[in-house]
């Protein structure tokens, strides 16, 4: 269980100005769920993300994390350490128990065998992105945090990409918070899809996807979306 | 993965090649220099190694400078590791930085001969002694380096390794470390430099033996082709530690780096 | 046998004598080990003495006198009464000590060297020019003065004895010395530039042993005033690196510099020209004594002459 | 915009605070630790203080400081300027880099005291040859420092520079010297103490003012309490020139790190 | 007239692996005109633009570009220069003549108004793009290079800038060359599609889009999108 209570977060810019991130927004994903949070661009939700994951702990509100394993994260921007490999850099992430496992799997459904003893630095985005994800799922989170994963790769991928995810997420007990701007992706993987308002980032609407996940079909989804649409209007 | 100098062989013979070079035009440039001066105080290349084979053929050239590295050997890694410490610990933390700021600017402008010279009343003339003051003068410079160098690391890469639940020895070494190392290649490099120069001082002051004292004994008697000797003496083992150590070490460190070949 | 160990210059001019006294085992004679501790500069040797490493070194009776003033406990006996000089090319057409009026002058030791202070005290008084405002001075290390003086940058130069001597070899002739000086500003005879410092503590603890040693010293002393082949020995050891008219020369000061008359009288020459520097350099070069601080000259020297 | 100084004035009072704490604190210690030493070779702040007083009032003080501080001065300015220029023209091209490599090594590792003498030797006794020797002495560090900033540069900067077509002064000024800033920093703080301990040994070879010239004369008679007076009216400056000109032009060269304040 | 002759572009890694990154690839955009480059992630497609940009001389092969005025590009990741501000990120990249133009109407457009004095690493990743789109639209170039620039942006704000940059287009006369994996996007926007194969680059297949732009409503863009994966299979 993620619980998140955060009553304001703001912060001061270089020249002084004090910018309002997120306003009162409470959250709160059950442990083993799957939730989406969608706000337009700079609403603030890299800033939640930030602040449940401890990164930045100046603000006015209480963060529960109930989970006990492995806390991962994708973040918006890879991240990974430019003077290691591909593989170094993922299992430099690893705890030491599981720091010799076969990772040849992962490479091979990322589309990075063969690159493994690259540096980030000769990676195309795309690459370095699914290298960021490989990150994550080689440590078999109980909290996995994911910040727009899925952009600057070609849409097959993303797919195949996505369809890892949910397995990822169904083979293990694993708590998702994923941001997205790409509703379809939203309706196709969710249990709930949390809607934010521009900011200060507060939670305009909660859409709960009840469909199972086995029946998320094209068909469905386009529909789930226009009744999304339609119960949240301006979601685009 | 490829070994230490992943350098191929045409590249290895090309870079020695230039560094020939390079010595060769050096050697000419002094050579016709001191043709034109043609000064006691300016020797010929010739005239320089004569003395230095001499030197090295009595055997006091390889016992002098064995002194001298020595000494140089221990401060280089007494100032290393505790101003790398300290410096680091400086640039992260913001509040003992504005506390021990004053500090570092103080004990960075000490005169070498005051540290020198109390370092050897109060502990005697001892090998230790001049160590200790040498390595003394050496830190604040390796602070103020690596603070900066603590100062400028990405919290990108701070807040991977929070989350990924990085122990305090793999942050320090696979992300702190990384970041810092031309900080640390240049606070060696002008480290070992600066160590060696006070070692001539910390000889000159209270030891009775090593390169410094020699120069200064020879300074007596305007010796310029003996000063130079053993002032090159030192040079040709500092730029083989350049070329055999510190140069394949950067050249590993920097592999990642776009365009690094 | 008492060890004492010596703080000198590896090739200093104490090391002369000291090498002469173990070379003929003049120490042993007296019961004694005298160890050399080499060192490359006489601030090192003055570092080493306070520092403990040794038991004596060469200075000279105003350092002494300030150090006792401000509380060190340190002593000296006289060693030698060789001292700085003017040189000047035996070309130069500086002939008198006024002839040196805007003259580019190099000085070792500083403006509050003691040789340089009776030198300017002779000029003012001899030729009535104050030299230091009078003339471009350039004050500098010995060896690099002496090579600026060679090269004909400085007109002339104020230097320690044997870089004098060095010079004179050279080309060079004496305009002046502070010997000179000294006696024209009150001196009665030859009054010692340098002795062995001490600390008093420690003579006190080791008065036999200092008694005998200065009796070895004046022994090696005698030698080397008579013998000229122990010049040349010196020499052939590599313990003097001057030859042929250097040398020569080397050994002409050297043996002028025997201090020859009874110390009692050198440290009342002493106590003299303290008062005169006290005037001409102030608190500055004397310290806060105007007067040279009793107990300066070792009192544990009795059986001198 | 913000001026320079960009910090509050409960975070200045704060700041100032923090400094003078520091300094009472170092004071203290000092005081304690003479206290137990009792010797003439460690005296007491107040000592050195009283001697700072009577060698202020009588303008000795004023006078050498101001020759010193002339020299660190114009050396400085040479070295950082000419230092900067070479850093990161080698640390750009790697061709240079690799011929003149041995070069910086060599001229990194030669003692003060022969440059000094050689520049005296050669240009006379004269204000300019100390000068100008001080700052070769000070280059090769500059030089090295610098050039591992050009090497660590980020070619992403470099690169949108080329396709917008950034004039030469423009790419310096907005590219490549904010990442240098660190660079810099660390080598102006360790450069002005080495110029000064550098022009502490010419002073003592062939000046006839200035600090080291007065700390050689105090030496000769171990008046530490002169010597270390001398020493802390130039740390004084230099705390100084850290406090009014470095610390706030630095903290506006890092206003854009996240968490700078 | 934009004409590239790629015959063979490689890349040699740190472990001395040799990756050919583009294969035999010509490709030419005439004066004015907009095409759009498709491929799937890791195949080449910023190789292309830095070659193009001459930001990378050794290949083999010609480029030739015969737009005089200025280029502008967007890179992949928004590179901007971090501690100048927003403002001076974008002031900088013009040329003196124009800069000290109003900007006020872009920032607007690009809901940057109000953080003109922000440093970079003070925007959110979506916020940083705008600003590099700033940074090229305020240009004027007569070529510009866009390198995926709509992602990381919520669905409403990259239509509005999708409109914005066709606005810019046909403003003044611009070359365009932009690569996206948004096919939906390239069919709204460009006057000819080039397909790539995997690595290495090769163009698999050109699909001129010959809808007037002003007729692209939402129906015909579905259609067109139909048709082309229907003329090219497997493009998703
Ligand atoms: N400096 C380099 N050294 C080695 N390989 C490189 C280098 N730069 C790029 N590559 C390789 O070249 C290939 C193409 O890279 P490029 O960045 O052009 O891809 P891309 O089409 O832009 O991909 P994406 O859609 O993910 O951005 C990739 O496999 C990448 O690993
Ligand atoms: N360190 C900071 N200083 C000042 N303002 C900041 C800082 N970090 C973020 N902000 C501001 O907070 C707001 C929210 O940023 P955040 O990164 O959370 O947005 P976001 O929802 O993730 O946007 P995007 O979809 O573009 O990534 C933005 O307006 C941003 O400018
Ligand atoms: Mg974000
Ligand atoms: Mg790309």
């Amino acid at each position: 269980m993620l619980d998140v209570a955060i009553r304001a977060k703001s912060f001061r810019s270089a020249d002084g100005t004090v910018i309002e991130a997120v306003g009162d927004l409470r959250l709160s994903v059950p442990t083993g769920r799957f939730t989406c949070l969608v706000g337009p661009s700079g609403c603030g939700k890299t800033t939640i993300l930030r602040l449940i994951l401890g990164l930045d702990r100046h603000f006015d509100g209480e963060i529960a994390i109930s989970e006990t394993g492995a806390v991962a994260a994708v973040f918006q921007e890879p991240r990974l350490l430019p003077w290691r490999t591909v593989e170094e850099n993922i299992r430099l992430a690893l705890p030491g128990a599981s720091a010799g496992e076969d990772l040849s799997g992962l490479f091979q459904t990322l589309g990075l065998a063969g690159l493994e003893t690259f540096y980030p630095g000769e990676l195309s985005l795309g690459l370095a992105r699914r290298a960021a994800l490989a990150r994550a799922f080689a440590l078999r989170p109980s909290l996995l945090l994911l910040d727009e994963p899925f952009v600057s790769l070609d849409e097959a991928l993303a797919a195949r990409l996505r369809g890892l995810l949910a397995e990822v997420w169904s083979a293990r007990p694993t708590t998702v918070l994923m941001v997205t701007h790409n509703l379809r992706e939203a309706v196709e993987l969710a249990d709930e899809i949390v809607l934010l308002t521009p900011r200060p980032a507060r939670v305009s609407g909660v859409y709960p996807v009840t469909v199972p996940r086995s029946r998320r079909d094209a068909a469905t989804v386009t529909a789930l979306l226009a009744d999304l649409t339609a119960a949240h209007p301006g979601t685009a | 993965m490829h070994g230490l100098g992943g350098l191929g062989l045409r590249a290895q013979a090309w870079s020695a090649a230039t560094f020939l070079g390079s010595l060769a035009a050096l050697v000419f440039i002094w050579w016709a220099a001191a043709g034109l001066a043609g000064s006691r105080a300016f020797p010929p290349p010739q005239d320089v190694l004569a003395f230095i084979v001499t030197e090295a053929a009595s055997g006091e050239l390889a016992f002098h400078l064995g002194m001298t590295l020595m000494r140089v050997g221990a401060a280089f890694v007494l100032a290393m590791t505790i101003g790398s410490a300290l410096g680091i610990a400086l640039g992260r933390h913001r509040g003992a930085d504005r506390f021990f700021g004053p500090w570092v600017i103080l004990f960075l402008n000490i005169p070498a001969l005051v540290t020198i010279v109390l370092a050897y009343i109060w502990f005697g003339l001892t090998e230790a002694a001049a160590i200790g003051a040498v390595a003394l003068n050496k830190i604040p410079n390796v602070v103020v380096t690596l603070r900066e160098g603590a100062r400028a690391l990405d919290p990108a890469y701070t807040e991977m390794a929070t989350v990924f639940r990085f122990s305090p020895f793999r942050r320090l070494r696979h992300v702190i470390l990384p970041q810092l190392q031309p900080y640390i290649a240049a606070s060696m490099r002008s480290g070992i430099a600066l160590i060696w120069k006070i070692v001539l001082v910390v000889e000159l002051l209270g030891r009775s033996n090593g390169v410094g004292f020699q120069i200064h004994l020879h300074f007596q008697y305007f010796e310029v082709a003996a000063i130079l000797g053993y002032t090159l003496s030192f040079v040709a083992v500092m730029l083989a530690v350049e070329l055999l150590l510190l140069q394949p070490y950067e050249r590993a460190a920097r592999r990642w780096r776009p365009g690094h070949a | 046998t008492d060890v004492i160990r010596i703080g000198v210059l590896k090739f200093g001019t104490v090391n002369w004598e000291l090498d002469t006294l173990k070379r003929h085992g003049l120490d042993a004679r007296y019961g004694l080990d005298v160890e050399m501790v080499p060192f490359a500069g006489e601030d090192a040797t003055n570092v080493a003495l306070r520092a403990g490493a040794v038991d004596m070194i060469v200075s000279d009776w105003l350092d002494v006198s300030r150090a006792r003033t401000a509380g060190d406990d340190l002593v000296f006996v006289p060693y030698s009464s060789s001292v700085g000089a003017v040189m000047v090319p035996d070309r130069s057409g500086i002939r008198t000590l006024a002839d040196l009026a805007g003259r580019k002058i190099g000085v070792v030791g500083g403006p509050l060297d003691k040789s340089w202070l009776l030198i300017q005290g002779l000029a003012r008084r001899e030729a009535g020019i104050d030299l230091a405002s009078a003339n471009d001075i350039v004050y500098g290390a010995p060896p690099l003065l002496a090579e600026k003086a060679l090269q004909g940058e400085l007109d002339a130069v104020l230097t320690y004895w044997h870089y004098a001597a060095r010079l004179e070899a050279e080309g060079f002739r004496r305009l002046v010395s502070a010997e000179d000086a000294m006696r024209a500003l009150g001196a009665s005879g030859q009054v010692s530039a340098l002795g062995y410092v001490f600390s008093e503590a420690w003579a006190g603890g080791h008065s036999r042993a200092v008694a005998n040693f200065v009796r070895a010293s004046r022994d090696a002393k005698a030698l080397l005033d008579h013998s000229d082949a122990e010049w040349d020995r010196l020499h052939a050891d590599g313990v003097i690196r001057d030859e042929g008219r250097a040398l020569a020369v080397l050994r002409q000061r050297y043996r002028e510099g025997i201090p020859d008359r009874a110390a009692a009288d050198d440290e009342a020459d002493a106590g003299r020209l303290f008062a005169v520097l006290a005037e001409l350099g102030g608190e500055r070069l004397v310290g806060p004594s105007p007067v040279m601080a009793p107990g300066t000259y070792w009192s544990g020297l009795t059986d001198d002459h």
